[in-house]
């Protein structure tokens, strides 16, 4: 069944990876603009459940990887769909058209990497306050820089004037 | 004309202190039911004392006014409930009014809750007023059964014509009493019927916004409405008491079943404590209100 | 303790109750919370010491900041420790309040908690046994009665400097403040 | 000659008013205060007189006014009410079209009620109750729209009434060839008590319709919600209770006490008590569940009017004092409440209860109306409910009804849920930033308020003054005079002794007043600082009114539902499986109340037929 979904996949969207890394374990590299057209194919197969949306920083290619996880409750294969966007002004098609629970997915990647998501209604952050760094899982953040500046210039009251 | 002063005085002493150290009590058989040491006797006590000495904070005038309103409330019920041959005002009114004014506990709360503008107020007290359409309706047959089998609304007449050992627990009225005694918790808001101040859910429902000495005159007003509770069941159904002590054993009597229904009880959902308090305990108090009439 | 000595009860009221009637705010904030749940119950059974949880900041005086405290948490504690009734008393738990323990050069989260309220007393460890809680009360109940226990007082006298660190975290908080700032200025 | 100026006055008056407002708006509003209260002032010079006087002839049939102590208490009541709904109209009803024609229309009921209460014979009774209704009717429609739909509900009942209480009337005349009131029930004692019956039945439905009595209600809330409140307060004050005056007429002075509690093998009166009985229970429920103030006030005068029927119609002396008591008290505290959300719709300019809420912050004048008003509602002691419920209660339980005792002391803890939800969802939770610029209401709608809230609290603390008047109409009804004095009524078993409860519950108050001055100072705080998790309040977000009741409701509304749908289904099919025809002519909603009153009717004339049974 894995064989036969890798030979369609294949066989419609031309530039796209299949691997099977592991058991019951898929995963699909593709391109930006085949992100929507998968994921629609991939949810008429079965794979309705999106479980996460996560996001790699490969600082030396200067690229974001974006991994959609996908599962099914009809097979145990797992799916990742990775699109890569770059880094300078990520930005990325929302698809909160095929799976409404991304809004949440995507707002956060786009607090924490800075990834846009064109089409998603509320990026507002959800965990950092009042931020006006980098964000701040990119890799080039520098977290001991950061507290230095942020927490540690701030008073004790024994210092107090 | 000195002695009902003093009597004036003394049954709400004796209602504070009794509520007091059921507060205590209870806390103390829980905490032995849990197989804890659990805190001293006199804990409640403590508690009132160190609430009256912290700031509170006021939401506006009827937050403080529904509060005191309450508590007069509960102190006017005491002054008609006799007990242990006390009881200030004999002849003003008898049951009736003190079905009545066992209104103003749950409505002075409600409106001093309503100013405080918080909604885990406004649902506490919500449930708090269905919970009280639930256990009302039994309680409503119970006491028209006690009152149309006595011929009177005169709460003293009732307790006198109990005397020797005629109580009405083992009159006709037994199934009246017994239906009571199962509306008891429900009454007294303990578990399984603590859901109006469940303070995982609502955290603490009508008492949100109280600190201070208004959540120490809430306890207070617990401590009044255990009292309340308990001993109009003790007058109605266990005639009274000829002593302040016998009174006293019979009202720990109801409290420590109550305590021990109340330590091993999950919490009911309100539709769940509804069907309940509309099932077996309105039949009994149904058939007794017949019953009553028969064999009168 | 004199928890018994009826002269004292009579005499100072006010802090013998505060002594033996410390009722904890029921916050969760770091991993700490795990050992609240064993001090409370059964096995440690809190309640003989009078310390009980209560739902709302309102009704209780004691604040137990149980772990490491990340900035939304931190807004959270600011608005619950300003909605406590005085006297109030803050312990801190933990020894990710104290410095940011493992969480030294975390991005979002404290390194110290005295910077922005007042803590009366620390507990170290990671995490502390539950015992090292009621050395905590005990420790608390000696300085409530010498009066070390100021905590609140300190707020109120420098609110102003708490509040401006609290900005600078957070920008402008939403809420007016506490005390009025202006007066505490001129006296 | 005192009642002719009497009556010429309010007719007169409401012209004069009409005319002037056609010169300057202000010297109508002037003069229409000023009518109504020279009126009031007539009336209370008249206190305690007993006259009859023949104003005029009718074919041959004099037409009378007489005034006794019932038609007194009935009169001030009405005049103290429709006064102070005049004065609250002024600033209510500014800036509103066409009225002139609003300040005749309601003098004219001010005059129609008068008259109804002064009549001294029966067709001066029609004619006056005529008067009545159809200014009523222009009165609710005035809004148009939705107020038009409810006042031709009221007036197709009210016409049914009518046509009743003229066949009962018809009826009387051929058999008596007299209309005079007095000289009726001197000699229907000798009639046969079937033809009693049906003369009792007859006007039953004629005056039930008017006073809402289960199952005549349906026209009442509509009517209610839709009419300016002003007027509301009329109607739900005075007007419905002129059906409770035909009662009283009807079963204490027509058909005398001994003939009426003999009726229908002595069940005649048990059966009108426990109809009552579902007019407590039943609106009381539906009261809970609504989200328009008027609407919600609108049923739960259905509901109080259960209790002044069953007072009535029990047949004792207490009980039929607490029921004419519990009349006069339900109109200043109706009264009351609908001219408080009266101010509030003034206001904000909606009355849904979803809505509102926080109004307490700055409306507190009307706040304290509404609370004294839903007091007297509750009947918590100190207010005038208190002392009528009581007394109904007492007699309910001592003369063996427990069930009907049951219903009533449950109706009043239904009350409690409706009317605390009315005052929550309106006046307390948390404010709308919407409603930070409201103001308090103007003067003239707080004098009423004032003067009504100040008028409960009085005959609460000291009911024997209003307690007399009802002793003495008692008396005069045959009933046995009652032990009343001015703090309260005594009687073997169980005395109520208003002035004890008051000195306890004030020395209780001061007391715990002091208890709480004993504590640390208290802070006070802005609603905003509210708790919320440790998160600071959501702005207008931070409220709970919508579905007040739902766990309630979840339960009982398979029940609540069931039974109103079972019931209208069934009349419905019961009108189409007899009279087809008739339901083609009134189609619609309104055809099916039609269809089944004249079915109603039919059964009647059928027990009139076969009235020899009796």
């Amino acid at each position: 069944m894995d064989k036969e979904l890798k030979r369609r996949i294949e066989e419609i969207y031309k530039d796209t990876e299949v691997e099977f890394p592991e058991a019951n374990r898929m995963v699909l590299k593709t391109k930006k603009e085949n992100l929507l057209p998968i994921l629609e194919f991939l949810k008429r197969e079965g794979f309705r459940q999106l479980k996460a949306i996560s996001c790699v920083d490969w600082i030396e290619e200067g690229e974001f990887e974006l991994v959609y996880l996908l599962s099914s409750l009809n097979t145990p294969l797992h799916i990742m769909v990775k699109v890569r966007v770059g880094r300078e002004s990520p930005e990325i098609e929302t698809i909160m058209k095929i799976f409404e629970n991304a809004q949440v997915y995507e707002r956060e990647i786009h607090e924490l990497f800075g990834v846009k998501f064109r089409g998603n209604p509320d990026l507002s952050p959800l965990f950092l306050e009042n931020w006006q760094n980098l964000p701040p899982f990119r890799k080039d953040f520098d977290t001991r820089e950061y507290v230095k500046e942020k927490f540690e210039q701030i008073p004790f009251v024994e210092e107090k004037k | 004309m000195v002695m009902k002063i003093i009597e004036f005085i003394i049954s709400p002493l004796v209602a504070f202190i009794i509520g007091v150290f059921f507060l205590g009590l209870s806390r103390k058989i829980v905490a032995r039911i849990h197989q804890r040491y659990g805190p001293p006797i006199i804990q409640p006590l403590l508690d009132v004392i160190k609430l009256f000495h912290q700031k509170g904070f006021s939401h506006g005038v009827l937050f403080d006014l529904g509060l005191i309103l309450s508590l007069a409330g509960s102190i006017v019920v005491i002054l008609f409930l006799p007990f242990a041959g006390i009881c200030p005002l004999k002849s003003s009114g008898g049951l009736l009014v003190i079905l009545y004014v066992m209104l103003f506990l749950p409505l002075g709360i409600a409106l001093s809750g309503g100013e405080g503008a918080n909604p885990n107020i406004s649902i506490g007290i919500s449930r708090k007023l269905i919970l009280s359409l639930g256990y009302e309706v039994p309680f409503l047959l119970i006491i028209l059964s006690v009152m149309s089998f006595y011929r009177t609304i005169s709460i003293v007449d009732i307790v006198n014509s109990q005397g020797g050992f005629r109580w009405a627990l083992f009159s006709p009225l037994f199934l009246s009493g017994i239906a009571y005694f199962m509306i008891l918790p429900a009454m007294l808001g303990m578990r399984p019927f603590d859901i109006v101040s469940a303070p995982q859910e609502i955290s603490t429902g009508p008492q949100v916004e109280y600190g201070g000495k208004y959540l120490g005159l809430s306890h207070i007003q617990h401590a009044f409405s255990i009292f309340i509770t308990i001993a109009l069941f003790v007058d109605l159904f266990l005639g009274g008491g000829e002593n302040i002590f016998y009174f006293f054993l019979k009202m720990l009597v109801v409290f420590v079943s109550m305590v021990l229904i109340h330590s091993v009880f999950p919490r009911l959902r309100l539709e769940q404590a509804l069907r309940y308090l509309w099932r077996w305990p309105t039949v009994l108090a149904f058939l007794g209100v017949i019953i009553s009439q028969i064999v009168r | 303790m004199d928890r018994k000595s009826i002269v004292k009860w009579i005499k100072e009221p006010g802090k013998m109750g505060h002594k033996y009637s410390l009722w904890a705010v029921y916050f969760c904030t770091g991993c700490g919370i795990i050992e609240i749940p064993p001090v409370i119950t059964a096995r440690w059974d809190a309640e003989r010491f009078g310390v009980i949880p209560v739902a709302t900041p309102r009704q209780a005086n004691l604040f137990m900041i149980t772990g490491y405290v990340s900035l939304k948490t931190l807004k959270a504690i600011i608005r619950t420790y300003e909605q406590m009734p005085e006297p109030k008393y803050t312990v801190a738990f933990g020894s990710c309040p104290i410095n940011g323990g493992m969480y030294w050069d975390s991005y979002n989260t404290i390194k110290h908690i005295d910077k922005y309220i007042p803590i009366d007393g620390w507990i170290a460890g990671c995490m502390p046994r539950p015992e090292a809680i009621f050395i905590a009360v005990t420790k608390l109940w000696m300085m409530i009665d010498k009066g070390k226990a100021d905590g609140y007082i300190r707020y109120r006298k420098n609110y102003k400097f708490y509040r401006r660190n609290q900005e600078k975290l957070f920008g402008k908080l939403p809420w007016p403040p506490l005390y009025p700032i202006e007066e505490e200025e001129n006296g | 000659m005192n009642l002719e100026i009497l009556l010429s006055i309010a007719f007169g008056g409401a012209f004069l008013t009409y005319i002037s407002g056609k010169i300057s708006p202000r010297l109508r509003d002037f003069l229409a205060v000023l009518i109504s209260l020279i009126l009031t002032g007539f009336l209370g010079y008249l206190y305690g007189k007993t006259q009859q006087i023949s104003y005029f002839s009718f074919l041959g049939i004099p037409l009378l006014l007489r005034i006794n102590t019932l038609s007194w208490f009935f009169a001030i009541a009405i005049q103290v009410i429709t006064t102070l709904s005049i004065l609250f109209s002024l600033s209510y009803m500014r800036g509103k079209e066409r009225l002139d024609f609003y300040y005749l229309m309601m003098l004219l009921v001010n005059a129609g009620m008068l008259g109804i209460v002064l009549a001294g014979d029966l067709l001066s009774f029609y004619i006056f109750w005529e008067i009545m209704s159809w200014s009523a009717f222009l009165l609710i429609s005035y809004n148009r729209g939705a107020a038009l739909e409810a006042g031709m509900k009221y007036i197709v009942m009210s016409i049914i009434g009518s046509i009743c209480m003229l066949v009962a009337m018809i009826s009387l005349y051929t058999n008596y060839s007299t209309l005079n009131i007095s000289q009726i029930s001197s000699q229907i004692s000798s009639a046969s008590s079937g033809y009693i019956l049906f003369i009792v039945i007859l006007l039953f439905v004629a005056f039930g319709i008017k006073n809402a009595v289960w199952p005549f209600h349906t026209w009442l809330p509509p009517a209610h919600s839709e009419a300016p409140s002003p007027f509301s307060a009329v109607l739900s004050g005075v007007l419905i209770k002129m059906g409770t005056f035909g009662f009283v007429l009807l079963m204490y002075v027509i058909a005398g006490l001994n003939i009426f509690l003999t009726l229908g093998r002595g069940s005649l009166h048990y059966v009108i008590s426990l109809l009552a009985g579902i007019t407590i229970l039943i609106p009381t429920f539906i009261a809970i569940f609504q989200d328009d103030a008027k609407r919600l006030l609108a049923w739960s005068s259905i509901s109080q009017v259960g209790y002044i029927i069953v007072g009535i119609a029990i047949g004792t002396s207490m009980g039929f004092a607490g029921g004419l008591f519990h009349f006069f008290n339900h109109a200043f505290f109706k009264a009351l409440l609908f001219l408080c959300i009266g101010a509030v719709e003034y206001r904000v300019s909606t009355r849904d209860l979803n809505s509102l809420g926080g109004l307490i912050k700055k409306m507190p004048f009307i706040f304290f109306g509404t609370l004294v008003g839903v007091c007297g509602l509750i009947g918590v002691p100190l207010t005038n409910g208190f002392v009528s419920k009581w007394l109904i209660y007492k007699t309910l339980i001592l003369n063996d009804y427990p069930f009907l005792a049951f219903v009533a002391l449950l109706g009043t803890w239904g009350t409690i849920l409706y009317s605390y939800k009315l005052l929550h969802n309106v006046f307390l939770g948390s404010l709308p930033t919407r409603f930070e610029k409201i103001q308090e209401a103007p003067v003239t709608m707080r004098i009423p308020v004032v003067i009504l809230s100040l008028i409960i609290l009085l005959f609460g603390i000291l009911p024997g003054i209003p307690l007399k008047i009802v002793n003495s109409i008692a008396v005069s009804a045959g009933f046995p005079s009652l032990d009343v004095s001015i703090w309260g009524i005594s009687s073997e078993k169980g005395t109520l002794n208003m002035v004890n409860i008051f000195t306890a519950v004030l020395i209780s108050l001061v007391f715990m007043r002091l208890i709480f001055q004993m504590g640390e100072k208290r802070v006070r705080i802005p609603q905003e600082d509210s708790y919320a998790a440790g998160s600071y309040i959501p702005i207008d977000k931070y409220n709970y009114t919508l579905e007040f009741y739902q766990p309630l409701f979840r339960m009982i509304k398979p029940y609540f539902r069931d039974f109103v749908d079972v019931f209208y289904s069934k009349i419905v099919k019961a009108g189409r499986g007899l009279s087809d025809r008739t339901r083609k002519i009134y189609c619609g909603d309104l055809g099916y109340y039609v269809t089944y009153i004249v079915l109603f009717l039919a059964i009647l004339i059928a027990i009139k037929l076969w009235g020899k049974v009796w």
